[in-house]
């Protein structure tokens, strides 16, 4: 097994972010490989959460859905959607809340409901789901979204979901309790907020690529950090690990649908 | 409580203008009702769900809503509802009246609507533009201390409809699996029709599992697969093979046109509609 | 999530002076552990349950608690609690200050708290004098229709303690049967000690029924038989002879001390208390 | 079987204004009763919730408390008491509710909290668990009491649920939805709110006694209904059913409970 992709390597640097025993709330797609990696390898007692009410799910192949069968038959509790978004996230029982979005700004605020005005738009985008929410309460947040100038942008057409707002200490003046994004996992490296300014910043690279290749892809002026750190590369186990995970997962989403006679 | 065909719930339960929610959390989406609203084509409905999900985006495409209440308009894991941003970027096929909020608050709404309560309290919407786009959303002041929360008012449905594995013939429901806000759903409801898998003569005793008691149910209908192409826990999967497959039939106003109906129209009802599936292969 | 003895459990989470809820409603009372924090002599506590029953009898009589949150202190369907009503009426062993809800109420300050809501609020209290004796119940206006609406404060205790069938070795706990608040109480406190009646190597698959997750609790104490007199559905059964019973017992001071010293003091455990009771018969 | 009492008579008054099909918020002791013995006699399919979230139970024996697992076993769902409150009694699914009290006034107010100073109580009652809120939603409510001067008072210590509050259209000018105090069932008879005067009139006496009695067991000058209904004494299968439930309930609250070894 030789070479990796960098959606790979992107999820590989998010569940490597996870330690075990940590309380994730969980969205689709490649949050949800990267927490069953996670699982799967060096955090086994990691404990999901989905935002359909299963909680500490263990699935087999990952859902395409955030409520596939396979999460509730894994779960040790299916309960009703209310209680997982006030008595759990709200709750402050949630470690980490996994974001993306179509749109970030260099605070970490997201944008995942319209490109253009709300009212006339370009494009209308799936919306908020559980995201102001988990920005707002999760203990920390982790973004994972590929970066294009078109999607790291210096002004937001929408803010869906606050990061660090206008940076500095307006986080802390509203009544957002989780601490907000801890770090940005892009398809070159990680960003992560400075400590006053809360602006993100350079602070580790994809070993195959280069802070000029990072910097055209976002919209704004990227700052870098002091140190740079250069990720180390998928591990065999942790690329072995991935690639099965989603092996088995197309294999079970091709399957037909048995219906009742 | 009675036992009713789909057609004569429709026909009683979902006029034209109607606020109505058909629930179901991923799981158990009531497929079927959504057809027979289409097939009896009926108008002006104000659709209330948190995902949207195909279902809405097939009766949105076929002009049935004049507005929705939503919090994630997405084709999960797959990528847009075709059809919800046709109608809401190019009033296609009619322009489509947007409440919108997130899951937080729409859980909060439901679960306000099912205690009759006049709107529900979160820490909520922070630093978010929802809240200057719709006019729902407002806050309050904590009378302990002193902080600003959230509001939403409370989310009643005329007809809520949901589909679950099994009824007795009493109409208590039987609900196995992820509920979603299924439940808040139906209690926020003033009608409540459920179709079912199966008509069984007797529930298992349920102790802590989810039951809708009978007296809280209008109308109960035998429908098998009615949650397809979503899924009834136990009784068949989810067919994501189909989900993906409905980002090229809804991306194109024809070829949406054309499936909904040689799928939809054509059939006079699921069964026949889950027959004309196979069919298609 | 730690496996210790209720010595440990209450040496470690019950402090004098803490706000305190063993909840249970009727069923899976934490006996066991109210008795324990009476061993150990723990004082000035704020006791928090909808329904004192005897176990809040027993703490209050024996001089525990400072403070009492509840919604019905009453023997259920015998009369009264007779070491709560000598507390309030004569002071005896002290005085008792009480924060008193209707059961409306104090549910929807449980939901608070376990939502980490700073209030809750209810249709409730209409015409009701708990209003002018309890400053903690408000008022809010709602932003959309105007009504006013009742508000109580959230309550979150420093420790919950619960009863449970079962736990696995995680720490997982499953209840099974009437729950009560025990949810809510367990979700808004700062720690969560929960005693049980078995510790298995796994739980059955639980889908819906009532499971607290291992990471929302702080110690589990195996402890069998730890609600008697109140009952663990499918262990044993409400001794409802003794609920009689206990209203001879505690009506009277030096009776109810007698007992206490003879039943509780002077045995070591959960284990030496009911084999005193075996004794006594 | 020939005679009964009081006790019974009052039951078997309170049963018979039940209804097939009818949503009974019960509470324990004599209201249960009465609910069981309408389930067993003409309303088979009467559905009965005890606030400690069983739904549509159907007990073969009594509850001393109002959570005993008999309950459970046979309710058709047990929920969490928070959603009973909320969703079922708020949420104005509760077609009858059932409440006693220590004290009641000519309007129907109750008191169930504390007679004398609540302060410096006389006595410390029990308080007000599920009443005020039953006696607010429930469509209306059917008050259970025997009678005596101290009992049915001209005023009440505390006002611990509503009634008809002043009388007249006073309760229609607050929050509360449901209907109020339908009947009461004393151990002489029926009182009923006037129509527009919302004070309760004496309209049904028990076979065995008289109006005299009536009067001298209220605390205030008892109206009376223009006409008097005489209730029919219980049937012999209201008496044996009654009988043959009290008899099982107290010889399984005689039963040694088994603990665990």
């Amino acid at each position: 097994m030789t070479g990796w992709t960098r959606d790979e390597m992107m999820t590989i640097a998010a569940a490597r972010m996870l330690w075990d025993g940590c309380v994730c709330f969980v969205g689709i797609g490649l949050p949800s490989a990267a927490c069953n990696l996670a699982r799967l390898t060096y955090a086994p007692d990691i404990v999901l959460i989905y935002e359909s009410g299963t909680i500490g799910t263990r699935p087999d192949v990952l859902p395409l859905s955030i409520g596939d069968g396979e999460l509730a038959e894994t779960a040790a509790c299916v309960v009703p959607l209310p209680e997982i978004f006030s008595y759990y996230l709200q709750g402050g029982r949630v470690d980490v809340g996994f974001l993306g979005a179509a749109q970030i700004d260099r605070f970490g605020n997201l944008n995942s409901t319209v490109i253009g005005p709300y009212d006339a738009p370009h494009t209308r985008l799936p919306g908020a789901g559980g995201a102001p929410e988990i920005a707002a309460h999760a203990r920390q947040t982790f973004v994972v979204m590929k970066a294009s100038p078109r999607s790291f942008v210096s002004k937001l057409d929408f803010y869906t979901s606050a990061g660090f707002l206008g940076g500095g200490s307006a986080r802390e003046a509203t009544s957002a309790r989780g601490g907000g994004p801890k770090a940005v996992v892009t398809d070159f490296g990680i960003l992560t907020p400075a400590e006053d300014s809360r602006e993100l910043t350079l602070t580790a690279l994809f070993p195959d690529t280069t802070v000029e290749a990072a910097r055209a892809a976002v919209g704004w002026q990227l700052a870098l950090a002091d140190e740079l750190e250069i990720l180390d590369p998928p591990t065999p186990n942790e690329l072995a690990t991935l690639r099965a995970l989603n092996e088995r997962t197309s294999e079970a989403h091709r399957r037909p649908v048995e219906l009742p006679a | 409580m009675e036992h009713l065909s789909l057609r004569q719930a429709v026909e009683r339960f979902v006029p034209s203008g109607a606020r109505v929610a058909l629930e179901g959390f991923t799981h158990l989406i009531p497929f079927a009702a959504g057809h027979e609203i289409i097939r009896q084509q009926r108008r002006d409905l104000h659709l209330i769900r948190m995902t949207p999900d195909l279902i809405y985006d097939q009766m949105i495409g076929m002009g049935c809503a004049a507005r929705l209440t939503f919090s994630w308009g997405g084709n999960p894991g797959v990528g847009s509802l075709h059809r919800l941003r046709d109608a809401v970027e190019h009033g296609w096929p009619r322009p489509l009246e947007l409440d919108e909020h997130s899951h937080a608050g729409m859980a909060a709404a439901y679960c306000a609507g099912a205690a009759r309560l006049p709107f529900g309290v979160l820490r909520g919407y922070v630093g978010a533009d929802l809240v200057t786009v719709n006019p729902a959303i407002r806050s309050i002041t904590c009378p302990y201390t002193g902080e600003e929360l959230a509001t939403v008012p409370a989310i009643n449905p005329d007809v809520t409809i949901l589909h679950a594995q099994r009824a007795d013939r009493k109409g208590n429901v039987a609900i196995h699996g992820i509920v979603g806000a299924q439940r808040e759903a139906a209690l926020a409801a003033t009608a409540l029709v459920v179709t079912v898998e199966e008509i069984v003569d007797e529930l298992p005793p349920a102790m802590n599992s989810v039951v809708l008691p009978h007296w809280l149910v209008s109308a109960v209908v035998h429908c098998p697969g009615g949650a397809y192409p979503s899924y009834a826990q136990g009784c068949y999967a989810r067919d994501n093979s189909f989900y993906q497959q409905w980002d090229a039939i809804a991306r194109d106003r024809a070829s949406f046109t054309e499936w909904m109906e040689r799928h939809v129209l054509a059939r006079p009802d699921h069964k026949s509609f889950l027959a004309s599936l196979g069919e298609a292969a």
